[in-house]
């Protein structure tokens, strides 16, 4: 039996995997291993955990159970794509491919094998064009949109004036941190502050040079887009120079538990941006303790509940499973295609009183469109209290800088579809 | 023994030579020629600055003084790889033959400096390179025929003994068809019956193929009985020069190096 | 039985000196061809070609290209990925560039650019040897890594420095981009692996071959007897970046599509295709693809052994992997320092003496 | 004096803060190189294990708690405890013997003779597989490292120097620790390969292996002695680096840090490697300040292996090697 499996699965099973058996199939391109697996795991725990608590408590969606297909990719490209080769068979509805690399290499492919890939908060900013990318959803908010929240929010306290200010940019030097460059230069014309680059190479385990330079420089904020061990050397670093930490502000990506206990209570006052409230506030991680945790089901071991990396993986489940339902309910079937998630992708609407049946009342509503899959663009800022060990939210959640992010969103998705001959299809 | 030619041409010529090593004298102010076609030996005690005359000759050491003709020409500071496609080849004390490759392939390397074939040409090897190979091939069949080393041809030359990797690298010197054949010690470390063997190839070298040797050799009865003339070095200085005969006469030389060595 | 040199006799030496001088291997070499170029293609799925044939292919010119200048120069180097990175860029400015020059050419000229890169890095080895050498090769790796994520130049000043391969044709199929049929990109990189191969087994058995050998033997030796130790050693540094530029062209436009430098072309490339190179057999071409196919294939039958038949969680499958993967390496280091061609070796040997040994 | 020259002065002396710590891991190497011609590329590794582990223990963790669980469907994670540090740090120096022990029996053993690149490949194959091994032994979670050591700017230094010129210098008190450890450990090294018996002997082998052979040294013996040193070693570093970022899968990489040091101070010499490490340390942290800005900054991972690529040409035998004369 076992060496039949064994055998299948290494030989057959790749060649033609024969299509799935009512149970509906979410991928997930966890990490949990590599430079980047203490932000991994928490976030695939709460994907997974959430999808456990639906088959548990509800039996599924629309009474189908959920199979969570997790493929280990190390955060490396090469392996996502093994990854995605392996499971687009099975039925995967939808990727989470958790990567900026791994999200460039699906783009292409969505046109192909038709199954929508949800790069949620990271990936190509501009696939938020959903006359371009028809398949590519990237709500609810894009690296841009944060870039604008975050000025704004710096304007905020400023008292609502930049001009002649110093803003830093502390980045992660790869495709990823260098998305925000264009948005801040942009908004820097517009504000009239003075934006200074400060990159940090892959695995940045050594900052001293960028924050010696903060240091004599004294910009007036710094803002990070890092990764990895680059946060938490980062927030240690900020700490060492007595840098004022509520006036460094990360991105959603540079705001988790991981990247500030390190730094201990140096990190207090330490601000990020986020889509979704942290800690364990709400009815659904009462009903995910009862149902997973306390049941021995939880995909980890349980210790990063309510963690932001751990509730920003619950947030994408539940993205999937809504959109899930929304396709059921479109197309009165229970077990969906990809085609007909993209559709549910599309027409996905979680207003407030569907978030409180949820169980996670406090995020802000979303409304994917035809046009727009970069939903509604609102960050909030978190702030971290390091004698409690909690983030909270300090201010609502705030709209982007649309005007200037959505001329820079028309203008890359322009030239993606001029070098790839697409033609924008209508949106009604 | 071969008898001198009665106008001798000279095939290299060395003036006023003097090598130093930061502030050591490995060779002072040595002279002497190499006449085309003889057997020279360079013989001396040990430390008498051999071995450095023959990197000297063939490019290895950069004297600071001194001037070295060969061929009639004047030589300038040439790197060893020039020298050797002058058609200098040499063997060396300490044997250093390519461990990795086979016999037949060492002593194809011999044949290095005579490749006309260009990188492209190899790459699509029909043609040229083929062609090449295959005549060079047959060459150096011949060159084993002449030293005997028919049955290691495709054995790896670090698995050989000591003597056959000698004669192994004789091979490859001659492979290269060289005008000057330098050998330095090619019969240290060796039995009575391998020197017999060697001095004989040493012989036919010379008479077959007309090749011009020098050799630095320890053994004094095979240096009398195989070269047409004799150097000595000692210290760095020259000392003696001539006839085997003459040299044996040389009083300087019986003190400083034949009074030892009982003949 | 039929393994057998008896009654094999050679009498020119064309026979003497072929490739496979045994009967019995140059027909199984001719049946590989053969499956090669007119059965897999027809078999071919998605997943094969991007999990399994593609990245040995990929890997196996890349190996070739190191094992010159490695195993047949002696010179290591720790660049390999850096020079992929090369070939890569190169191919993608040649791409956008030159829209209508065909992919094919593309791909060869990109080994060119490769090859003047190469041989510029490969300036220091006259004076630095060894491990001195591997590691000052890192500052190619490193560097060229930097500069392509540095200068936006070269990715097209795009907004997140990603490179993406538009679609580019081949007698009218695609070999480039997300439409391009699986048993198109397969033939095209399979057509390149083969001709790659064929010019290094001529380079290697030549005066070529040769030269090198020699300066990896003994350098000092080499020069005596008329080897230029600048000439040889920059043609293997150019030969060998030629190739595993050729490796990063492909990889990025007919293998991904889309990369970025620092993480596809990062030092754990370089340590990869080294790996490939010694495990398979230093100096020897069978052993480049011997060690490609293993590095390629252990980790995805592994994975799918441990994860997909036992059921066991990701994390520990990925983490045994590493524990297995190393294991093996040691204990392949421990069994036959030559690596795989010489287990080969010694296996064809008690093949051909069977079943009688002596 | 003016502002520029301030920072540059500023910028160096946190480079050779920097500097240190890179010595600190190419030590590792230079021993294990010294005694055995072995280029070892698991000390990066090895420090990351080592200070997985002192956390693990100090933490009380269940090592392959995650495996067990998977195995037998239990779930146990820690046992409760809190170690103190010391008894910590002990028991992770007796894993590291341990380690050592089995690296010399199932590895090394089996490799003597072998060509260096063969070693050097073993070593490769042993640091996966102790990438893997430590995490799933302590798993992949970040762990912060608290073993005391102060942290942050140096108060007395910042005052005193902004008295001076006008302008506070910023120190990191870590860096400060980590300089006294490195000195100390050094010191110990040196006393202890000058005045013990068994030092007196990885010097004998490190110069000649066959006279120390004759001589009756086990050269198993000095294997495991060295690697077990080296581990030492990797735990002090792993346990500075450890304490600034906290222990993670990065920490391995700091090995590519101390590469660079090892080709510029050679990989046979003690006072190279910290010599080197100084060079590079304030080397790229002034490259940075100064020519970053012109070209675009982060060119310390490459800026590192291009000084030792320049001056290794012109001196191919490093800081402290000796000129090499070639022989026919």
């Amino acid at each position: 039996m076992k060496l039949n499996r064994i055998a299948a699965v290494a030989f057959a099973a790749l060649m033609a995997a024969g299509p799935a058996l009512a149970e509906l199939v979410v991928p997930s391109l966890s990490y949990r291993t590599g430079p980047y697996a203490p932000n991994g795991i928490p976030y695939a725990d709460g994907f997974a955990d959430y999808f456990t608590l639906l088959n548990e408590r509800d039996g599924g969606i629309g009474g189908v159970k959920v199979r969570v297909l997790e493929c280990e990719t190390g955060y490396n490209t090469e392996k996502g794509v093994e990854c995605y080769e392996s499971t687009k068979g099975e039925g995967a509805l939808v990727y989470h491919p958790l990567s900026t690399g791994i999200t460039y290499q699906l783009i292409p492919k969505t046109l192909v094998d038709h199954i929508p890939v949800h790069s949620m908060g990271y990936g190509r900013t501009s696939a938020a064009d959903g006359r371009i990318f028809k398949w590519v959803f990237n709500f609810p908010g894009t690296y841009w949109d944060a870039a604008s929240i975050i000025v704004k929010h710096i304007k905020d306290q400023e008292g609502g004036d930049l001009n002649g200010k110093k803003l830093a940019l502390l980045y992660h030097n790869s495709a990823y941190g260098k998305e925000p460059i264009r948005t801040l230069q942009e908004l820097a014309k517009k504000h009239g502050y003075e934006l200074t680059l400060l990159p940090v190479d892959h695995p940045g385990q050594e900052q001293k040079s960028q924050w010696l330079q903060i240091r004599r420089e004294r910009p007036d904020y710094v803002i990070m887009w890092g990764w990895g061990v680059m946060n938490q050397v980062a927030i240690q670093e900020a700490a060492n120079i007595r840098f004022p930490m509520d006036h460094f502000i990360g991105v959603w990506w540079s705001g988790s538990e991981n990247d500030v206990l390190p730094a201990g209570d140096g990190a207090d006052g330490y601000k990020a941006i986020a889509f979704h409230p942290p800690g364990t506030d709400a009815p659904l991680f009462a009903d995910i303790k009862k149902y997973v945790l306390d049941a021995g089901k939880a995909a980890g071991d349980g210790s990063h509940f309510g963690e932001v990396l751990y509730n920003r993986g619950m947030y994408a489940a539940i993205t999937v499973a809504e959109a899930i339902r929304t396709a059921q309910q479109m197309n009165n079937v229970k077990e969906i295609t990809p085609t007909m998630m993209r559709d549910g992708l599309e027409n996905l609407v979680i207003d407030a009183k569907r978030w409180e049946e949820i169980g996670w009342p406090g995020n802000p509503e979303i409304h994917v469109t035809c046009a727009n899959h970069g939903g509604p663009g609102l960050g909030a800022i978190q702030q971290w209290d390091a004698k409690t060990k909690t983030w909270s939210l300090i201010t609502p959640f705030m709209e982007a800088d649309r005007e200037v992010v959505d001329a820079l969103i028309a203008e890359d998705a322009a030239a993606f579809a001029k070098e790839n001959n697409i033609t924008p299809r209508e949106c009604k | 023994m071969s008898e001198e030619a009665a106008t001798p041409e000279v095939l290299l010529d060395i003036r006023n030579i003097t090598l130093r090593f930061g502030g050591v004298e490995a060779l002072r102010d040595i002279s002497f020629d190499i006449r085309k076609g003889e057997v020279r030996a360079i013989i001396g005690p040990n430390g008498a600055g051999k071995s450095s005359m023959l990197n000297v000759i063939n490019g290895f050491y950069h004297p600071q003084e001194g001037e070295i003709w060969f061929k009639g020409e004047r030589r300038g500071p040439l790197k060893p790889s020039q020298i050797a496609r002058q058609g200098v080849a040499r063997t060396f004390q300490n044997i250093a033959l390519f461990s990795g490759m086979t016999t037949l392939d060492n002593i194809m390397t011999g044949r290095l400096t005579r490749t006309r074939a260009t990188m492209l040409d190899q790459i699509i090897w029909w043609g040229r390179a083929e062609r090449e190979e295959y005549e060079h091939r047959a060459r150096v069949e011949e060159i084993i025929d002449f030293l005997e080393i028919q049955s290691i041809r495709k054995t790896p030359v670090g698995r050989l003994p000591y003597g056959l990797q000698k004669r192994v690298e004789l091979g490859r010197a001659l492979a290269a068809e060289p005008e000057l054949l330098l050998l330095d010690e090619p019969m240290a470390g060796m039995n009575v019956e391998e020197k017999e063997d060697m001095c004989r190839f040493v012989l036919d070298v010379n008479e077959e193929f007309g090749t011009t040797i020098a050799l630095i050799e320890h053994d004094m009865g095979v240096v009398m009985d195989i070269s047409n003339r004799v150097v000595v070095l000692d210290y760095g200085r020259k000392i003696g020069d001539g006839t085997p005969d003459e040299v044996r006469s040389n009083p300087e030389v019986i003190d400083a190096y034949l009074g030892v060595a009982h003949d | 039985m039929f393994y057998r040199e008896v009654g094999d006799f050679k009498t020119s030496y064309a026979e003497d000196q072929q490739t496979f001088p045994i009967a019995f291997d140059r027909w199984r070499y001719y049946v590989v061809i053969a499956v090669a170029f007119l059965v897999i293609p027809f078999i071919i799925n998605d997943y094969w070609e991007k999990s399994v044939l593609l990245p040995f292919l990929v890997f196996s010119i890349a190996a070739i290209g190191l094992n010159i200048l490695t195993g047949y120069c002696g010179q290591v180097s720790l660049g390999t990925g850096g020079f992929m990175a090369v070939g890569a860029y190169a191919c993608y400015k040649l791409m956008t560039g030159f829209p209508e020059l065909n992919i094919f050419f593309v791909v060869i000229l990109s080994g060119f650019v490769t090859a003047a890169v190469g041989m510029v890095f490969g300036l220091p080895s006259l004076r630095i040897k060894g491990f001195y050498l591997a590691v000052a090769t890192l500052a190619a790796q490193f560097f060229l890594v930097w500069l392509f994520n540095k200068v936006p130049w070269f990715y097209n000043y795009s907004a997140s420095g990603q490179i993406n391969a538009p679609e580019r044709t081949v007698f009218g199929i695609a070999v480039t981009g997300a439409a391009s049929p699986s048993w198109a990109t397969y033939l095209f990189c399979l057509v390149f692996v083969f001709a790659l191969a064929w010019a290094a087994r001529n380079m290697t058995r030549g005066p070529l071959g040769r030269k090198w050998m020699a300066i990896r033997d003994m350098d000092i030796a080499a020069e005596i007897i008329g080897v230029s130790p600048l000439s040889t050693k920059l043609t293997a540094f150019a030969v060998s970046s030629f190739f595993i530029g050729i490796a990063g062209a492909l990889y990025f436009s007919v293998w991904f599509g889309a990369v970025e430098v620092t993480e596809a072309f990062g030092i754990n490339q370089s340590f990869r295709v080294l790996f490939m190179v010694i495990l398979g057999g230093l100096g020897s071409i069978f052993g480049s693809f011997a060690g490609a196919a293993f590095l390629v294939l252990l980790p995805v039958f592994l994975k799918n052994v441990m994860v997909g038949a036992l059921g066991w969680s990701t994390a520990i499958a990925a983490n045994l992997e590493l524990v297995i993967v190393g294991g093996l390496i040691v204990f392949f280091l421990i069994a036959e320092p030559h690596g795989l061609a010489a287990l080969w070796r010694t296996a064809k040997e008690k093949l051909r003496l069977w079943p009688f040994p002596y | 004096m003016s502002d520029q020259l301030l920072f540059s002065i500023e910028a160096a002396i946190n480079g050779l803060m920097t500097g240190i710590l890179y010595a600190l891991v190419a030590l590792g190497f230079v021993l294990i190189f010294k005694a055995s011609e072995i280029f070892n590329y698991a000390q990066g590794v090895m420090a990351l294990f080592a200070a997985l582990t002192l956390v693990g223990l100090q933490k009380g963790q269940v090592p392959f708690a995650e495996l067990i669980n998977a195995i037998f469907g239990t779930n146990i994670h820690e046992f409760g405890w809190e170690m103190p540090t010391a008894l910590a740090l002990l028991l992770t120096i007796g894993v590291m013997v341990l380690f050592a022990i089995l690296v010399e029996r199932i590895v090394l053993r089996h490799l003597v003779n072998q060509a260096p690149i063969i070693l050097f490949m073993a070593t490769i194959g042993l640091a996966f597989f102790m990438e893997g091994f430590g995490d799933l032994m302590w798993g992949s979670d970040i762990k912060a490292l608290d073993i005391g050591l102060p942290k942050g700017l140096s108060e007395t230094v910042d005052q005193t120097t902004f008295e001076w010129f006008g302008y506070g210098f910023f120190i990191d008190r870590l860096d400060v620790a980590a300089a006294i450890v490195a000195a100390v450990l050094v010191t110990a090294l040196v006393l202890f390969s000058q005045y013990t018996r068994i030092g007196r002997a990885l010097r004998a082998v490190a110069d000649d292996h066959q006279a120390a052979l004759s001589v009756g040294i086990s050269l198993r013996l000095i294997w495991v002695i060295v690697w077990a040193v080296a581990g030492f070693v990797a735990l002090v570093a792993g346990a500075m680096w450890g304490a600034k970022s906290g222990v993670q899968f990065s920490l391995s990489l700091i090995a590519l840090k101390a590469l660079p040091v090892l080709m510029l101070g050679g990989f046979t010499s003690i006072p190279g490697a910290i010599v080197g490490g100084l060079i590079i340390g304030a080397g790229e942290k002034l490259f940075e300040l100064w020519v970053g800005p012109l070209i675009g900054g982060a060119t310390e991972n490459w800026f590192a292996y291009m000084l030792a690529l320049v001056f290794l040409v012109f001196r191919p035998q490093g800081l402290f090697g000796e000129k090499i004369i070639e022989r026919v």
